[in-house]
């Protein structure tokens, strides 16, 4: 490989070239997964898909530094990347988009984009925005409690930012200096509404001070910038030191959902402009300049991702539909046979007045 | 056996379950060196110490959240909502989150946890320290609701929920706290969710209650053994979900007669439930109207000692409504 | 007269009353430029302007308890949440504030408001964005609640309750906004809060229903008819809260069969609330139990297309609940 | 009137001797309000009572530059002095202690401390703490809306300000500029739990800058310090530049309510050096040493506060209690005849599939 004399960035953040170009992959993985499904989406397949292109920069560098089935993640609708940069496989994610029976996040259950993981430490998102910053949270406290080496990480988006819930989130997780990261992935929109008329002020970052932790805005499109925040948080965490914010500055490159049209609220311009802020070229530059990357490299990881992807897909669509037979099991953990609870230990019987 | 009350039932329940399981935590606004709002908690902090018995920030959201977190992560903890009343800001972690999310992730994730709320009127508490919600969480799949009525179902029933693999909604009566104490058995007997208890056996029509208004009932049912002759039968329904059909349709095939009693108003509260159920299942049965005595249809417990005599229900109004039935 | 669908409907009922009444204004998630996620509000930002028709930030808390204070304040605020899924968040300001105000301030507050949701399943949403949830409000003392099943009554109801003095929760089935047209009344017409309507008159049993299950129940009254010669009489409840119980109880003396219907689960749904009351005041003229079809246990509609279709109540299911009434 | 040389603080803020005599009387005639309440409640007339000895001099100040029948308040189980200053009276007060048919709050179907009245612009308050803070939020949105020469003031504790709504009320206001005014009156605990295990960071006006709002931190015993907070909020606010945060460092003197003793959870040394953060006296001594206060106003003052009180108590207690035939009224704004809501227009009838 061919290598500029100055060290590279990444090297100073003690990322090996090996890193770096797994990063990229991984980026390259989630956009090929996303446009597939989006192709899915079209041919009928595939009810709604909710995209994440334009956030894998930062979704892949803020979950590099998190061990997989040590730390736990509580993901949001377009954590494509960071769900698989922990763990979730491209067929995963296909697989739940397809609804088949044996979809790791919900059998089927679930809309698209409502990713989970048991063996994966994701915890299962319900659609209500913001509900999952407090899961993190929970977590965090468990581990805390137990005196457990984890760290948990949340994403969101800067609308739900506003949630009541994420505030309680965070002000709880500053009180007992937590072992949680909140990566608020700002993308200027919520669905229609921009990010003036969500977010007072205009800086989610703005609100760490508030509850006593750091609040790092970053150019989501600046991968190494978004690692070096995570890694930092991430550490400061195992340090006992608690909670970071961080606010990560993306760009939507789609529509909201294959529901929505974008350009019935956003300028024509703006939309044009969006292509040039896809952070996948710009990480792509920045590792040609530092000489990581070569044609060579880049033409064997694309075909990679496209075989992964079109693997992926064939075995997901073969997988087995759900069946009704099973659709009134696990509401609860167990059947209740006649009524009652099996409980460990001796009953007593009757009323005791 | 010890002599408890309701109160000192769950706080033995409670550090019972703690002692025998360090899985277990209790988080919550006052719960820690005060010991709770009403001492539910008292002398647990001192015992278990910061993390296990944990004061939170006054935020019922944040509270039911961070619970859900940790039963995912594997502890089992014990959620107290200051009062039902407070319980709304949590609602959305409630409903949208803890009831589902077993369901939601095909059984591979689950939230085996407890929410404490003390309920209930006739404690000059007003409109926000009065309530009977259960309706709310009664009518929600994916959750289990408990209201025990005596010390000796406390505590059972509170063992019983802590070590429930699903999420429980725990009810007590606040005014049933100190009422009365009586013989609760010592260590570890635990009663059975999902079961009924028939406290007074009768022929002639079934009282349905729970809660503080099993209490009110058996009084009830003395007054009418003793005035007129009616021997009332009471079912203290204990869970209210999931909810013993066996043992309320077994009482109507026996009476012919259901009077269902709760101090909730009663357009849409829990009786509408039992009611339409014994009904439905029990229709061959009836020999006269499935009756619903429930509190009034206003928006809550007013607070002016009268008003407040005026909504809550007692053995006098329970003798009244089932001179009625019987009369039929 | 125009021929509109039910999305047709509540803009054209919105836009009338803005314009009528300058006090009205519409608050909510997407509902400007957008014209909302449904298209429920299309056209009126731009007719009304930034602030009579104002994106809220994300936050449904908000959105309920600033539309009461404006409320308070005189204005009338509608106040959109962009499914019935999200509202929870709001629903501390709605059963603790927008419910009570009233009551608890002797009747010198109120809060004239609608809160507007689209809710119902059949449309591919899964657990999230398919729920049935009116039965938290329906047992909400100080709320009216209000689910039309026609462009008709949708109009005349959503009108209604924007000049309704108390807070009324506005359910909009959302597989049926656009499902069919039909001739709505142009101009000042409302359809009063608190009636039903009887879309199919019939002598052999009633069939209560509201929403979208008004179309499926006329349909399979259709078929009984003509497969059963069994005449199935229709009742659209139209407003859920108060309960036009002079029309049920007509409907029950007639037929002497009720068979409830509803897409929500059955244990503690409202079907529950009509079950009981119609058990209880309708028992001399029942002639069979008064039966609940409602849906399955389970925590919300699963997403898989044959899982939804096997949690959804269509015309096939009510034919056979009916039969099976019917020949009791 | 003795006075001294240089020009006292108060003259500098736009104050007369008037205004700040007004303020003291106001503070005494709160705490003496209190004071009887607390009697009668040990002599069994009112079931409970929370107090707000400690918040006066915040009360008082921060609600001086309100308009009262223009304003509009919404205030927290504190709010004696707030509400006395914006208009309620000290009869008013009594009277909903006592619960009685006529009280302007709610006519006795409220507990202790939920003041609102109709007349005052004095939001009907809940016992659920931070509600009312949106209701505020909403209040200054109309008029904003609507274009009134109106601006909006609300109080809460600083535990209160952990929860969800407040968040959401502070940011919606910020987005809008809204014409409100926020009062954290933080007394370092809510109910048992202290401050650093209620607020991360311990600074509620911190926060403020995440709303793109000015967070100001006062004295709350320094009451000409509160009033400059306030005047400076309340122009603010009616410049159209938006909503304000204040938070007021008071001292709650009291245990948090009758139910509760606080020598539970608080230090012995704590509780005993509560009297010396009074602000009566505080206010008292610098009105003295800059002449405005002398020994004969003040006993003039504490005399008319004295009969005021009695005269309150006596006619207060001679109302009339509810009565049970209207209980079940005024749940609905009417009453719904036949089931049926009346509407203004032409209804049309029965089914139209
Ligand atoms: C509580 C709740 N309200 C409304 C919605 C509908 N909704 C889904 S995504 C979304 C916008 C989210 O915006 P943001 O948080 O900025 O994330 P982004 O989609 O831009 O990544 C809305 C309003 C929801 N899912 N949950
Ligand atoms: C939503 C809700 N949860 C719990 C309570 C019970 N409660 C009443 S006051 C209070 C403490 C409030 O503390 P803070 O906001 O600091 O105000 P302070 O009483 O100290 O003035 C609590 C927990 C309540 N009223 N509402
Ligand atoms: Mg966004
Ligand atoms: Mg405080």
């Amino acid at each position: 490989m061919a290598r500029t004399d100055t060290t590279p960035r990444h090297a100073e953040l003690g990322l090996t070239d090996e890193d770096v170009l797994g990063m990229y992959r991984a980026m390259l993985l989630a956009r090929a997964v996303d446009e597939r499904m989006w192709l899915m989406q079209r041919a009928g397949k595939i009810a709604f898909i909710i995209s994440g292109q334009g956030h894998e920069g930062a979704q892949v560098a803020t979950a590099w530094p998190m061990r997989p089935k040590q730390d736990w993640m509580a993901p949001f609708y377009r954590s494509i990347a960071s769900a698989m940069t922990f763990g979730m496989t491209a067929e995963d994610i296909i697989t739940a988009h397809l609804a088949k029976a044996d979809d790791v996040s919900s059998g089927g259950r679930q809309m698209p984009g409502h990713y989970g993981g048991a063996p994966y430490n994701i915890v299962s998102l319900s659609s209500p925005v913001g509900t999952q910053v407090l899961h993190a949270v929970g977590i965090a406290m468990a581990a805390w409690v137990k005196g457990d080496d984890v760290v948990a990480m949340t994403q969101f988006g800067e609308g739900t930012a506003n949630q009541g819930e994420v505030h309680e989130a965070m002000n709880f997780a500053g009180v007992h200096r937590l072992p949680v990261i909140f990566v608020c992935e700002n993308n200027g929109y919520a669905i229609s509404v921009p990010l003036d008329r969500q977010v007072a002020g205009g800086s989610v970052a703005a609100r760490g001070a508030g509850y006593g932790m750091p609040g790092v805005e970053v150019d989501g499109g600046d991968v190494l910038a978004c690692y070096a925040a995570a890694k930092e948080a991430h550490e400061r965490a195992r340090r006992g030191e608690g909670p970071s914010l961080i606010e990560a500055k993306v760009v939507r490159l789609t529509s909201h959902s294959s529901d929505d049209d974008q350009r019935r609220y956003r300028d024509p311009a703006e939309v044009e402009q969006l292509k040039e802020l896809d952070p996948i070229p710009r990480f792509a530059n920045e590792l040609r300049a530092g000489g990581t990357l070569t044609d060579e490299v880049e033409e064997r990881l694309r075909a990679e991702v496209k075989a992964e992807v079109n693997d992926a897909s064939k075995r997901a669509e073969a997988r087995p539909e759900p069946n009704i037979e099973e659709a009134h099991e696990r509401v609860y953990a167990e059947p209740i046979p006649g009524g009652g609870t099996p409980v460990p230990l001796e009953p007593i019987e009757g009323g005791t007045h | 056996m010890a002599e408890l009350n309701i109160l000192e039932a769950i706080r033995t329940a409670m550090d019972e379950e703690m002692e025998r399981d360090d899985r277990v935590m209790i988080l919550g606004e006052d719960v820690g060196k005060k010991g709770g709002v009403f001492g539910a908690t008292d002398g647990l902090w001192a015992k278990y110490g910061d993390k296990r018995v944990l004061d939170t920030p006054l935020t019922e959201g944040m509270i039911a959240g961070a619970a859900m977190g940790a039963a995912v992560y594997g502890l089992r903890p014990i959620a107290e909502m200051q009062f039902a009343d407070f319980v709304y800001p949590g609602f959305n972690q409630i409903v949208s989150e803890i009831s589902r999310i077993h369901y939601r992730s095909n059984g591979t994730f689950s939230a085996p946890m407890v929410i404490r709320m003390p309920y209930g009127g006739g404690v000059h508490g007003a409109l926000y320290h009065s309530q009977s919600n259960e309706a709310y969480f009664t009518s929600t799949v994916g959750l289990k609701v408990v209201a025990p009525g005596t010390p000796a179902d406390a505590k059972g029933l509170l063992k019983a929920s802590i070590r429930d693999p699903d999420p429980v909604m725990f009810f007590e009566h606040k005014k049933t706290y100190r009422l009365f104490k009586a013989e609760v058995p010592d260590g570890d007997t635990v009663v059975p969710i999902g079961k009924a208890s028939v406290p007074r056996e009768g022929k002639d029509l079934s009282i349905f209650c729970y809660g503080f208004m099993r209490t009110c009932a058996l009084e009830a049912a003395e007054t009418l053994a003793r005035e007129d002759g009616v021997e009332a039968e009471v079912v203290d329904l204990r869970t209210l979900r999931p909810l013993d059909l066996d043992t309320i349709l077994a009482s109507v095939e026996k009476t012919g007669k259901a009077l269902v009693v709760h101090e909730a108003n009663r357009f849409g509260g829990f009786g509408a439930e039992i009611a339409a159920t014994i009904a439905e299942k029990g229709f061959e049965h009836l020999d006269g109207p499935v009756t619903r005595l429930a509190g009034p249809e206003v928006p809550g417990v007013p607070y002016h000692h009268t008003l407040e005599d005026w909504f809550m229900i007692g053995p006098a109004r329970i003798v009244a409504a089932a001179r009625e039935l019987a009369a039929y």
